[in-house]
Formats: C-alpha cells, structure tokens, sequence
C-alpha cells in the first residue's frame, strides 16, 4: 500500500503542526489494489529464487578461470589456493572465483541503484513524491521487472522508493556475504549473484522509468530524432562543454541554461558514454561525441573547454588529462569527488570565479551547474582559443624518431595492437598503420604507461585520426525506452514460435577487441536476415559510428520499430532494462502469464520460448556483470567478447542433450540443448556471430520457426567459416526442421554425422518440475 | 628478447607459471603421449599453419569447429593426456588456460612463439623466423 | 518525526480493512520532539563529512603497502600499476589501494548491517514494530553513535528500521564508487572508507541495542555473571551441540527448548565467536568454547554432535570437517547456505528425519532449529558414542614419522611456527614443542594444505594438546553491552584531563601472531596500572583463556566497572559500538557537547581529550578493517598486529608538531603529535605495550595527567625494551609534564636531547577551524 | 633448498620480484653507497646480532628505537640511499616493503637467510651456517 500521507494524517497530528513529507513504507506485506493477484515470491530475498537458480546451474554449471592463485582478501591470508589447497578460512579456489564474482555483481548493482537511488531523490524533490508514472497510451505495462520481482505495480515517483529500499537491502546482505567466513558452497555463491544481478536490472528500471516521466525523455517512440554523432559533428570554433558519465542531471541544466538564453546556437554541448544518450533523450540539440573507448582520445584533443562530469566510467586521470589542456572541470557527483574543493555553497558567479582561479572544483548543487558551465566555456573557449593540444603531423614524426622500437608497448596493449609498426612507419611520414590504431584503439594509454621515451602515444595516434579520417559525422538514433505493449502484441506469436528468428540485443561497454566497427557489423548481419536488433548505451552508439556503402549508418537505413528487421536503440545503460522488459512482456502480454511476484514462472517462460540472446562484445565493468548476470537469471544467454574471458566465471552447457518437462504430458524428456549456453564468450566476431542464431533457437521453436534458425545457422557459417556447423546435427530435432532451401546439403550432412530424428518434440516445454 | 617474461607482462596467475619446454623434450613428450592433440587458433600466420598441417596430431580448429572454452571443458574430462595450443587470442588463451591449469591433469603446452605463463609448459618469446625453425623441427620429427 | 501509524490513521483507511503495519518514514527531514536542538549534519551523505576527513587525512596521510603490482577488478585490464603506471581506467596504485580498502570497509559495514536488519526483522516480527527500546534506569543515553549520526533518539526497533534504511542506503552509495571510473582520488576513497566505517558503527548499535532489548541481555549490568569457557568445560560424556558464528537466533530457540523440556542439565550447548558470547547473554547456561581460532580444532576433536551455523567468521569448509567426524550440521541463515537443501518448510519431525538421512540441512526457520537441534543431537550422540575423531598419541608418532621434513609447514604457516620441528621431536614419541605450537596455533589448516605426506596436522596438534594441557577451564564475564551514564560521569573529567592514563580497548578477531596469550598480557599490564580496560568479541574470549599465578583468570580479578582498573567486556562484535558509544558519552554526559546530528565536533572532542586507544591485536576480517576505519573516524587511535600490515593501508602522522587551533585565544599553534597515529602496527606484544600510553596521550591532558601517562610510557618501554623511550622529549611539553618520581632521570635524558619547554599549551584544542 | 621461490610463497607482489644478490656483490653497493642504513629487527638470532653490532653502517633497532612503518615512512623520504634489512618477522618485513618498492627510489636489501621478493635485492633462501658465513664475510669486509 502506499498513499499520499497528507490524506490520512489526523487532525491530532495536524495540530502538532508537524511538516509532513513522505511516504508510508510497510515491511513485506505490500497491499495494492488487485491489479493481478500476488504471485508465490514477491519480494524475492537473497535464498527465495534459490531453487530457479539451481536448476539453471545444474544445466549450465559455472565454469572458472581464475585470475589468480592466491586469495588476499583478509588478513588471515594472503592464501595460496592453487592445486587443490584451501585457504585459511576453509575456502576453495571455485568457491574463491564464484566470490569475486559475487562482489562484482554487487559492485554493478549498487553503481544501478545509487544512480537510480540519486536521480528518485532529485526528481521527487523537483516533481513530488506523488508525481504519476505515466508512459504514455501504448505502454500499460509500465515496469514489467518491479512487477514481476517486487510485486509493485508502480504509480507515483513515491512507489519508486520502496523499490529501491529494496534494492539496497539485497544489496546489503549479498555484499556481506562475500564477508570471510560466510557463504562457502560456490553454488550458492552464483546464486547469490543472479540475485545481485536481477537486482541490478530492478534498479535499472526504476531510475530509467524515474528519468523517462521525469525530464519527458521518448516513451517507447519508435520515430525517436536522429541524433549527430561523432567527433566530426563538433563545431570547434564554439565553446565547447563536455559532459562524461551517466547521470544526466548536470546536463539537463546546461541545456536548460541554453534555452532560456538563447545561447543553443552558440555553444556547442557534447556526451561521451551514457550521459551523452540520455541527453540527446531530454534534449535533440546535444551531440554525442561516442562511447567510452574515445574518452581520452576527444579529451586530448583539446576541443572541449569545459569539461562536466559525473559518475561512472570516466576516467580516474580526467581532472590530469583535462587541466593539460587548458581546460577547466567540473565534478557534480559524490562518487567521483577528485579530491576537489566543495563548492556547493558560494553563488554561481563566486564558483566561476573560483574555478578561473583553481581550474577545477567540485559543485555537488546540479542547477547551479548550468550557468556556471556554459559562462565558463564562453571565457575558456576565449582564453584558449588557437591553444594547440596536439602535436603536428611533422612533430608526430619527430616525436616517432625517437622510439627505441622496444616493442612493450604492442605488449601491454590489452589488444596486442601494433602501435611499435605504426611508430616504425611514421619515422618514414607515412602514417597509414596510425590511421589503422586510430580506427580500433581504446584509448587506453597503457603504451603511454610503458614507453621507457614517455612518448604521447594517444595523441600523436589522435592527430593522425584528426588529420586523415575526414568523415567523423555519424547518425544514432536518440534512445527510445520501452517498447510498446502493441508491439509486443505484434511480434509475440513470431518470436515465441520462431517464426521471427531472434532477438539480437547488443549492449555494453566498449571494450572491444578490434574497435567499434564489429559491433556494427554484426547489427548489419541480423538486420539484413530479418532479427529484431535491440541496442543501448556504448554499442548503440559503436552501431552508428559505421557506415555502409551508401554512407549511410544503419540508424538511416532501419527503422525503429521493435519488429522483424528493425534497428531498435532504448538508451543508456539504465535502459537495458526495457530489453529484459520486453522479453517479459512477451511472457504477459501475448501469453498471459501473471507477473506479480512471478519471476520462477516468467523466467522459465523466456528460457524456453523467447529467442533472445545478449551481445555484449566489450563488457567490461562490474556493472556489464552486473546486468548479464541478471539477464542469465531470466533465462536469456548471452555472449561476451574475447576480454569478457576475464571475469572469470561463464555458465556453459555440456552440450548434450538437456532435460525438461513436458507440462502437456507430464512427460520428463530430454531435447536438443537449446540455447545451448548461458554466458559464453566468442574470440572474434566471426565467431560471435555464427553463436548468434544457435543460441536464439528454443525449445518451444515450431518446426517452420526452428528451420528459419537452422537457415541463418547455416548460412552464417558458411559465410564466415566456410564450411557447415559442426555440430548442426544437435539442433535439427526431425526432417521437419530442416529449411527447404537447404534441404539436399544438410541432409547429406545429417547422414555423414549418423543423426536420427527425435521421437517427440516436447509441446509446452518447463525446467520447473 | 626476454624469454619467461608473460608476453603480456600482466597475464600469469601469480604463484605458479610454466615451464620452459624445448622442441626436443617438446617432441618426447608427445612421442610418449597416448593421446596428443592440437588446438589451432585463427589467428595463426599462414606459413605455420600450412607447415603444423603436416603434424601427425589430431587437431581442432578454434573458433571455426569449437568454442575456445567448449574445447576447454571438452579437455579437462581428461580424453587428452597433451594438449599443444597455437595461434589463439593471446590474452583469450592465457584465461582460458587457467581452467584447465587448476581444474584437470592434463598437460597443456603452447606452441605459439610467446612465453605463456598459465600453460603446464611454454615455448619461450622469441621471434618469427626462429619459431618458424622451432615448428619446422616438431613437424620433421612428428610428420606424417 | 516517527509514530505508531495505528493512532493516525483515518477512518477512510479502517473502511478499506487494510493490514496495517510499519513505520512512517520521512526523507531526511526526521522531526521529532527537541531532545536536543538538530545539529548541522543529521544522516551525512557521502560527501558531507568529508572536510572533516580532510582534516585527519591531513595529519594522518593515507600510508600505502600494495600486495599487489596489479589492479584485476575489470576487464579492462588486468593491469601493471607499478612503477608509477597508471591502469587502462586512468587509475594509479595509491588510488588501487584506497579503493581496496573501501570495498573491505563496504564489506564489513554490509555484514553488520545485514546482521541487525536480521534482528531487527526478526523482533520486529516476534515482538511488534512499538516495543521499546529501554535500557533500565541507568542508561538515557541509549544510542549515543545514533542520536550524533543520524539525529534519531531511537524509542522503538521500529526506529532502527529507519537507521537501517539509512545504512543501506550509505554502502549501496559507497560500493557504487569502487566502480571502475568512478572515484579517482586516492584522498575520496579514504574519505568514503570513513563514512563505511562509521556506517559499521551505527548498524552494530543498532543490532546490539535490539538485541539487548529484545533478548533481555545485559543492560550495562556491571556484575554480569562469570560465564565457563574453554574446551574443558564441555562434559563430552552429554550430547553437544555446537553453535558458530554471530547471529544468537537459532541458539536462542535451542536453550529455550532445553529450559521448556528440562533438558538442561542433560545436554551440553556451546558456542564459537560472538555466537557464543551472545548466546551467554542471553542465558548464562551456555558455554564459550573459544574464539575463532580454535573451530578448527574444537570440530576435529569431535566433541559436537549438532554443529549449528549461522553467520560470519565460520570455516567455509566447516561442512566437510563437521561429516568427517560423524556429526551433523544445520545451517541457519541465508548468508552461508553452503549449497544444502533448503527444508525449511518441513515439520521439525521431517527435519529430524531429513538430517538424520543427509547428515546436513539449511533451515531458514529459526524457530524449529530449537527442538530439531535437541532432538538430533540425544540421537547422534548415541550413534556416535565412543567414535573416536583425534588419532591416538601413538598414532601421532607413527604419522609424525612419515614427515619428510621438507619444511613447507612452516613456510605456509602464517605466523612460521616451527611445525617441522614439532613433527620431527614426535618422530621420537616427545611431544613439548607440539604443546607449545598448541598453544599458538590458529588452526588454519594451511600446514595440512600444503604437506605432501597429508598428514592431518591440525588433529595431531590437538590431540596432543587435549593430552597434555589439563587445565583448559576458564572464566569471562558476560558481555554486560553499554556503558551506563552514572559510570561515564564519574569517570568523564580524569580521563578528560589524564588523570586516569587511558582506556584500553581490546577487540578483534583473534589472527594472533602467538596465541591468546598475549591478549590477556597486554589487558594484565595495563588493568595493574589502572588503566580501563575494555573488550569485546574474540578479544574478550582470548584474556578470559589465561590465568595467573594464582590459577585466575583476569574476569575473576578485576570488576566489570567502566572505572580505573575495571576490566569490561561490553559482548560481542556487535558491541564494540559501546567502546565508541562510551568516547561520544564522555564528550556529552561529562563536557554537555550536544549530540543530535552533530559529528564533527563530537570526533573533534575525542580526537582531542578523550585519551582511549583500540588495540585489533588479531585483526583479520573486512569488519574489522570497517571497525577500525570507523572508530578511526571518531578520533579514536588503533593499534593493529603484525597481521594488520596486509589491510595495505595505515593513518600515519609525520611525528613532527601537529598544527591546532585553541579556541581559547583563537590562536592557531603547533602542539606535540598527540595521538600520534591513528591506525598503526606493532611487530610484537611488547611494542604494541609501549605504544599504548602514548597513544592515549592528548593535546588537551593536564600536566598532572600527561605526568602520569608519561610514567606509564617510561614505564613500559624500560620494563620491555630495558631503555628510555626514545622520543620521550617530544611528549613532554614542560617540566610539569615530568613525573616526580622519575623526574631526575627524565631531566636527564631531556637534556641530553637538547629538548626546550614549550611556551604555550593550548587550553582548548580543536582542528575545527 | 629452493633459493628464489618467496620463503613464504604468498609474499610476493605479483609483478615485480627481487633480484637475488651474493655477498661479494652487496659489498661493493654499500661501499658505494653515501648513506647506507641497517635496520635490524627483534627476531635476529643472538649469534648473528653479535657478529653485526660490528658492522660498520648506522643502524636502527625496530621495534625498540622505531616502530617499523615510522621507519619505511622516514626511509621514503630519500635521505639514504641504501637500506639493509635483517631480523624483522618474514610476512610483516615482506608487506612493509611494499611501501618503499612503491613510492620510494631508497634500494632495499634484505639480507635475512630467506628470499625476500618485495624488497629490490635479497639473499635467496639459505641454510643457517651459510648465513652466518655470509654476515662474517659482509662484516669482516665492512667491519668496524
């Protein structure tokens, strides 16, 4: 139950004249009105989903590579766990990886909930505890994750609170579970962190649902505006202010600011990661400059003048690399203070002034920000003005002269990129193997760490991308949040019987093996076969950084439309939640499975029948394993890249026949292992991309929707490897599933490899049993 | 060039690394194995890989007939008493191997020209042409 | 502002027939009725004491021991953060460490506040969200680190529920910037480890007082009762059950079904770590067996047939070690559920059945653990009459002589004890230095780990320890919980003005580098020289395990007064929070420094007049890391083992002058460097010793006070190390600073140093300024 | 006895070990050393402390004359440019260490019978007679 106090407070209270703010929390026993009757685990605590989570590992047991041998952790240790030893406290080196697993989850999901957590506060200061969540005529189901894990059908900014004191609740006990001497089954360590993860998806939606009804961001518009991406799209003769982070705050009053003065077409305002998507959501006239992996790149370069940022995936050396340029910053967030003076308290013009003293401060009032950043880009953008930050091209050759040609630095490239080679050219002027590392760098600076002649590797590799790659000017269109119930309507039949081959969802970081290009391509592969492509934060925005023959980005070319063959961008990292959503919306709203407190029920639904499969081809962060995590706990696989291998643990198959039940006939029987994984990493995008329409198969597939699959299996296999799947014979379950098309080959292969058809295809397919 | 430095200096795993394996003992070992096997990555130079086909080893081709961590569980059921692995993702191999390094007794060697630190046994860093010769002597004594 | 919602709600509420139940919380705009006036920091967020911070960081800089060269926390990386290079993130290796350090902090502050949300739930549910929170006559001041964090005078566990709110809240913010880019200033991530400390605080206040209450404990009783400890009073010839860990729940529900059946004297119920201690609270029938580190010998000596575990500090493989030796073992609690079948919805007889087939449970049920535990432990105990677990001396010879001597148990062994030579001396049937490694050994079972012969190490040495050392009878008193107000007014002006030398505050896990023994010194040295000395926890158990000449322990020679000579144990780890309670108590009972919200100048008094010191001799877990951190946060100096080292980072001043303002003259002075450190090591017992008094000297002691603490100094440092202390002329400020009774030798040495008398001392010390 | 695996092998800091120094060598460093230092600690056996008491470098007791982080504190600040280590317990040396192997450029020696792997140059592992040998050639070279 939750309701607006000032109704129910009596006059006895009145007459204390209390100031009365807030809202009524009650222990576990929420009451609402019947929108659904209350499912079996609302409010799932850390053991309650223990049994789904069980069955999940049985199929798909954790698979370790530890990172390290030892355990230093606690002071009873440091531990040597390696060759079957056991530490000071009992622990075993699976259980060990199975437990940073855990803290990185957590990790992710406090990062989702302290944002969340920041942006309910800021909103309900501004709009009131009472301010309704309203997605608009097309989206009933509003918040399809609180429904289904909470029990919670929420109304008002106010029910968004209650979520989140959920939310940090778990994430409190999971996290003291990591504690020395507490959980030591690495079973229920993954457990504990498909907790943490589904957690991390709740508090996900809640601040994504909070931002959308908040600053009015699109609500599930599929004709979301095209956005300007890129470098290229940065007028340099304007001041400049960069905003890098997650928290969109801060910008929103740059953009306001702007407004009312009249200044939009004299400043130039830009994002790189999230913060940038989210406001290009709340505003059309921010440009996005591109994900994470440019950060250092773009900051280099000298354009911006003012530099805000706030939380999450920014740079630790920022306030460094910023000052460097003449630059000033701005940090407007408790989680990344920089050591800075606070100067919340002084008015906007003191702060300005403090900062053309000081360079930097930290302004943790995000209104005032507005004025402050774009009075200082105007006088910045004069002080600096012709300040050059990069080398020349013909100082990037003498600057290359002076490589002693050690090699480390292609060592120490997380890569292994060839940045020794490109030097070696550029002693020469040609600079052909720099443009080649421009393309595909991170940014990361390590070279720059390593190199005995401290040469300014990332800048002389950003001069060189400046001066020879001319198209810099990309397209992405804004991020779109949820998807519409009426399309759901729409594809939930197709996708549920495999008529609609897939949903391809590519999400997180950029950590990618060989820049953002591949990202793009693989959205292009699915696109042209007809899968639906869904994309949020970093590789959204990787997407649109490619352009095709026609030099277009595959944002014009597609559609936005949550349907066969359309390009599908829901925001920021916050907003992957509406992938999940959508998956579980399949569940509800085409097949009527109840939701409230429901996840065992929802989650085994998607498992068998909703073909989706994540692609997050440069996780990275603690909150990419966070939100993968989660989404493996509602049954959806998911593939990472070649660097994904680091977080230690993937669930894998033993890809032999699973076991389900037939709730049709009672029967227990075993299938073909579909989908065959449930968190698996691919070295290269060939690879990642033959995964694809495997891990999209189901049993639920119909023969006619299991064909189409087997099609684009073979298809892509071929394609790539040139040859055909090698274990194609797995996945063909009778004559029936084999495409038409390709008949005569596969059932010459099928031969070879001695298959059999199955006897029976099970009709309603559960692991619950 | 170092020769047991990881070639990515941050890749071993801390307290226990390989060791060194020379083409000689390299071509013992798998004389006397029951049953070797190779695992050839993508990313392997065209002229070694046309010479390693030649090598009377069965073989498996990474990613192209099996997922790197699918061979990897695949190995640790203990089929395989040697496992040799070239031309794989360097930072992908040296996770990967740690699997297999704490949770099986299979022999895992690498063959490619870099020192990796999370096999049983390692060739050494060392350059292009000398690995070449290093393969060539595996392939005269193990040819088919 | 808090009430029972029953008396405000509307009539219109009633018609609709809702359950009601719960608190109303309110933002952060708490009002209540004006106990006190609100001070300026009510419920701080993460940057709002940071200043303060600033302050101590200033003077106590951040002293970095990296265990590692890399940083591995995303994938990213993993990268080489030595030699000054910097990670992929930007990140440098100071930074690393601080962030460490707060991710340990978030940790330990998780586990407490995960605990007291427990108990509070819990009582909440048994007694009702109203019941008061009354600690008897003696005691208003009921939640001193509550009333100064938050602002809330907590009048029933509904309160607390708010202050858990708070807690959650806090960590989930404070997890979030270990994130990879998010914090990126080493100075921050120390600020945020301070605000996790103090977090750890306030939740332990919260769980103790709700169990204090709840439970009916120890309400400051001064005279609770003497409580047995040790192995040796277990009558092995009764059923044993065993319970291990923090949470008294399950333990609870077992003495009252033994009381209800009248099972008391037929069956024996004891306890490891504050399980233990807090199981004595609540009734006094229970038996300590020891502190932590003596579970693993305690299960091997198969003692336990019913091994109940619950939370926190538990051997991870401790169900392994409890199957090995016939015995059974029920797991309580969500955090350690060690991949067990969850039977809590089974009747206590399914249960009993259930276990008495598997031989292990989970059961989430609390409240059936009571009879379950009974019943099975008269039936195992049968079952395993006369099963011997221990080898035979003999046994211990023939396996000693399979030693190899290769010598890696002592390498692996933590502390190096020489367990080569015991096994080589048992090779000829003489056991002496076997005994002695008895008496030291933690139990960690790495020698065991290690030894290529697998000879069971651990069982050896307690087999011959069990032979050979009769007398392992002791006594502790009960943990009493807070500090009563008319003790704190007594003793409030000489410890403000140095006249009593110092409160001395053992506590922490027991990661000793030799044994319990040396606890139990260090509280005899300073309980002769009149010192208070208080414990809790590990500690508490370690001084009640040696006795003196006269064959009594330090409980039977000392009074539980919070007074001059008193030796205090406040309980468990909980109620540590009375130690810090006790400090902020002075500032207020004795000097009127309002509480309410006001935690700068409540630290500021104790920093500078309150002359106590924490000693973590065998401080090991992520709590204790939060702990210290917290108490570090108060003003309160600790001192940490050898061990300690390995939480890679300490508060270390320069030793030089420390800078101060009197607010007297409002003159900024230098003044002596009083306390010196605020977190620090110390290699031996006997260092640690003469570290004492001189870290409870301080800025504002009188020179009669700062006379006596300067005796003790001396004092110890010749009893100990047969020399003058070597900067003694730092601490004495003028010559009335120098005790009578040694003054010719002090004036001696002072001459010798050239030392000057200082011409001013500050009358009232702040850092405030 | 294995001479340069960690004496207790989980002291090492990943990286970055030290490199194993003879006698004749540490010799010469501290002849040529401006300001060398010996800080002994309380766990050095009686006989070897006898034989250093005459060693001719300046010294500091620890715990005794200074708490060991006071001395790593002080040492960072770079007035000597040498520091030798002996008699301090293995684990708290070994964590200590890593202060200064951080954030100093002081080179530290330890020259206590076990390898040391934070500090930058160490003795290996070694028999007791053998290190009492080494000390009496360290001081019959350096002696007073």
């Amino acid at each position: 139950m939750e309701g607006d106090i000032k109704s129910m407070s009596s006059p006895l209270l009145k007459l204390k004249n209390f100031k009365i703010k807030g809202t009524i929390k009650f222990g576990e026993e929420v009451e609402e009105e019947d929108w659904e009757p209350m499912g079996p685990t609302p409010m799932p605590k850390v053991p309650t989903l223990r049994k789904w989570d069980f069955r999940l590992l049985k199929r798909y047991p954790p698979f370790y590579m530890p990172i390290c041998d030892m355990c230093c952790l606690c002071t009873f240790g440091k531990c040597d766990l390696s060759r079957g030893k056991k530490g000071a406290c009992g622990l075993d080196i699976k259980s060990q990886q199975a437990r940073i697993v855990l803290i990185a989850c957590c990790i992710g999901a406090a990062c989702h909930a302290g944002h969340s957590r920041h942006l309910v506060h800021y909103l309900i200061e501004k709009l009131g505890r009472d301010y309704p969540i309203n997605l608009g005529n097309n989206i009933d189901v509003e918040a399809p994750i609180a429904r289904t894990v909470t029990g919670i059908k929420p109304k008002t900014l106010g029910d968004l609170e209650k979520i989140l004191d959920y939310c940090e609740e778990q994430i409190t006990h999971l996290l003291s579970a990591a504690h020395t001497g507490q959980e030591g089954a690495y079973i229920d360590f993954e457990s504990k962190a498909l907790h943490a993860g589904m957690i991390d998806d709740l508090a996900r939606e809640v601040g994504d649902i909070a931002q959308i009804v908040g600053f009015n961001m699109p609500k599930g518009d599929e004709d979301a505006p095209l956005i300007e991406l890129g470098f290229g799209t940065i007028d340099k003769n304007k001041p400049v202010i960069l905003c890098i982070g997650h928290n969109v705050v801060p910008g929103r009053y740059i953009m306001d600011y702007l407004e009312e003065n009249d200044l939009d077409d004299k400043i130039e305002v830009c994002g790189i990661c999230c913060t940038a998507i989210d406001l290009t959501r709340y505003n059309e006239g921010a440009k996005i400059v591109g994900p994470l992996s440019r950060q250092l790149m773009f900051v280099r370069s000298g354009v911006a003048d003012v530099v805000i940022v706030d939380e999450q995936c920014i740079r630790t050396d920022i306030l460094e690399e910023t000052l460097k340029t003449g630059a000033v910053l701005i940090a407007t967030n408790e989680k990344m203070c920089l050591g800075l003076e606070d100067i919340s308290h002084l008015s906007e013009d003191e702060m300005i002034g403090y900062i053309l003293r000081n360079r930097a401060a930290l302004i943790l009032d995000e209104e005032k920000v507005g004025k402050v950043a774009v009075e200082l880009s105007k006088i910045i953008s004069k002080e600096r003005k012709d300040k050059k930050c990069l080398p020349d091209l013909s100082e990037v050759v003498e600057l290359a002269k002076k490589c002693t040609e050690c090699g480390w630095c292609n060592r120490v490239c997380p890569n292994s990129f060839e940045v020794k080679e490109a030097m070696i050219e550029a002693k020469q002027g040609k600079f052909d193997k720099f443009v080649e590392l421009y393309k595909v760098c991170y940014g990361c600076g390590r070279c720059e760490s390593e190199c005995e002649r401290d040469l300014p590797i990332v800048s002389m590799t950003t001069k060189v991308g400046e001066a020879f790659i001319k198209d810099l000017k990309f397209k992405i269109r804004a991020g779109r949040g949820p998807i519409q119930d009426v399309e759901i309507r729409r594809v939930g039949a197709p996708i549920v019987f495999g008529d609609i081959p897939g949903v391809v969802a590519l999400v997180g970081c950029s950590n990618h093996p060989n820049g953002e290009e591949e990202v793009a391509k693989i959205a292009k592969e699915f696109l042209e076969r007809k899968y639906i492509v869904v994309a949020s934060g970093c590789a959204a925005m990787a997407i649109g950084m490619w352009k095709d023959e026609d030099g277009k980005t595959l944002y014009e070319k597609y559609g936005g439309s949550f349907e066969s063959g359309g390009l599908v961008n829901v925001g920021s990292c916050l907003s992957n939640c509406h992938i999940t959503g959508a998956a579980i919306k399949i569940a509800n709203i085409f097949a009527k499975v109840p939701l409230r407190g429901n996840f065992e029920q929802v989650a085994d639904y998607i498992l068998n029948r909703v073909g989706a499969v994540g692609i997050a081809w440069g996780a990275m962060s603690q909150k990419a394993a966070a939100i993968a995590t989660g989404v493996n706990r509602w049954g959806i696989p998911v593939i990472v890249g070649p660097h994904g291998a680091k977080y230690r643990r993937l669930y894998l198959s033993d890809r032999e026949d699973f076991e389900i039940l037939d709730k049709r006939t009672g029967e227990i029987m075993k299938i073909e292992p579909t989908p065959e994984h449930l968190i698996v990493t691919a070295e290269t995008m060939e690879e990642c991309i033959c995964m694809i329409p495997k891990l999209c198969m189901r049993p639920n597939d119909g023969p006619k929707g299991r064909a189409m699959k087997i099609y684009h299996y073979v298809s892509v296999y071929e394609k790539y490897f040139g040859t055909m799947p090698p274990d194609l014979e797995k996945f063909v379950r009778t004559e029936q599933d084999i495409p038409f098309m390709i008949k005569d080959k596969v059932m010459d292969y099928l031969k070879e490899k001695g298959w059999k058809p199955r006897e029976k295809i099970p009709k309603e397919p559960t692991i619950i049993y | 060039m170092d020769r047991t430095t990881p070639y990515q200096p941050t890749s071993g795993t801390n307290l226990n690394h390989a060791d060194i394996v020379s083409p000689t003992i390299l071509i013992q070992m798998i004389k006397r194995s029951k049953n070797p096997i190779l695992i050839v990555g993508c990313k392997l130079d065209k002229d070694i890989e046309e010479v390693l086909s030649k090598l009377n080893i069965k073989k498996i081709y990474t990613p192209k007939e099996m997922n790197l961590l699918d061979i990897m569980k695949y190995l640790a059921k203990g089929e395989h008493d040697l496992a040799l692995f070239i031309g794989i993702t360097y930072y992908y191999l040296a996770q990967a191997l740690t699997h297999l390094k704490h949770f099986s007794s299979v022999i895992t060697v690498t063959i490619d020209p870099f020192y990796h630190p999370n096999a049983c046994y390692s060739f050494p860093n060392m350059k292009k042409d000398e690995h070449i010769d290093v393969i060539k002597k595996l392939v005269g004594a193990l040819g088919k």
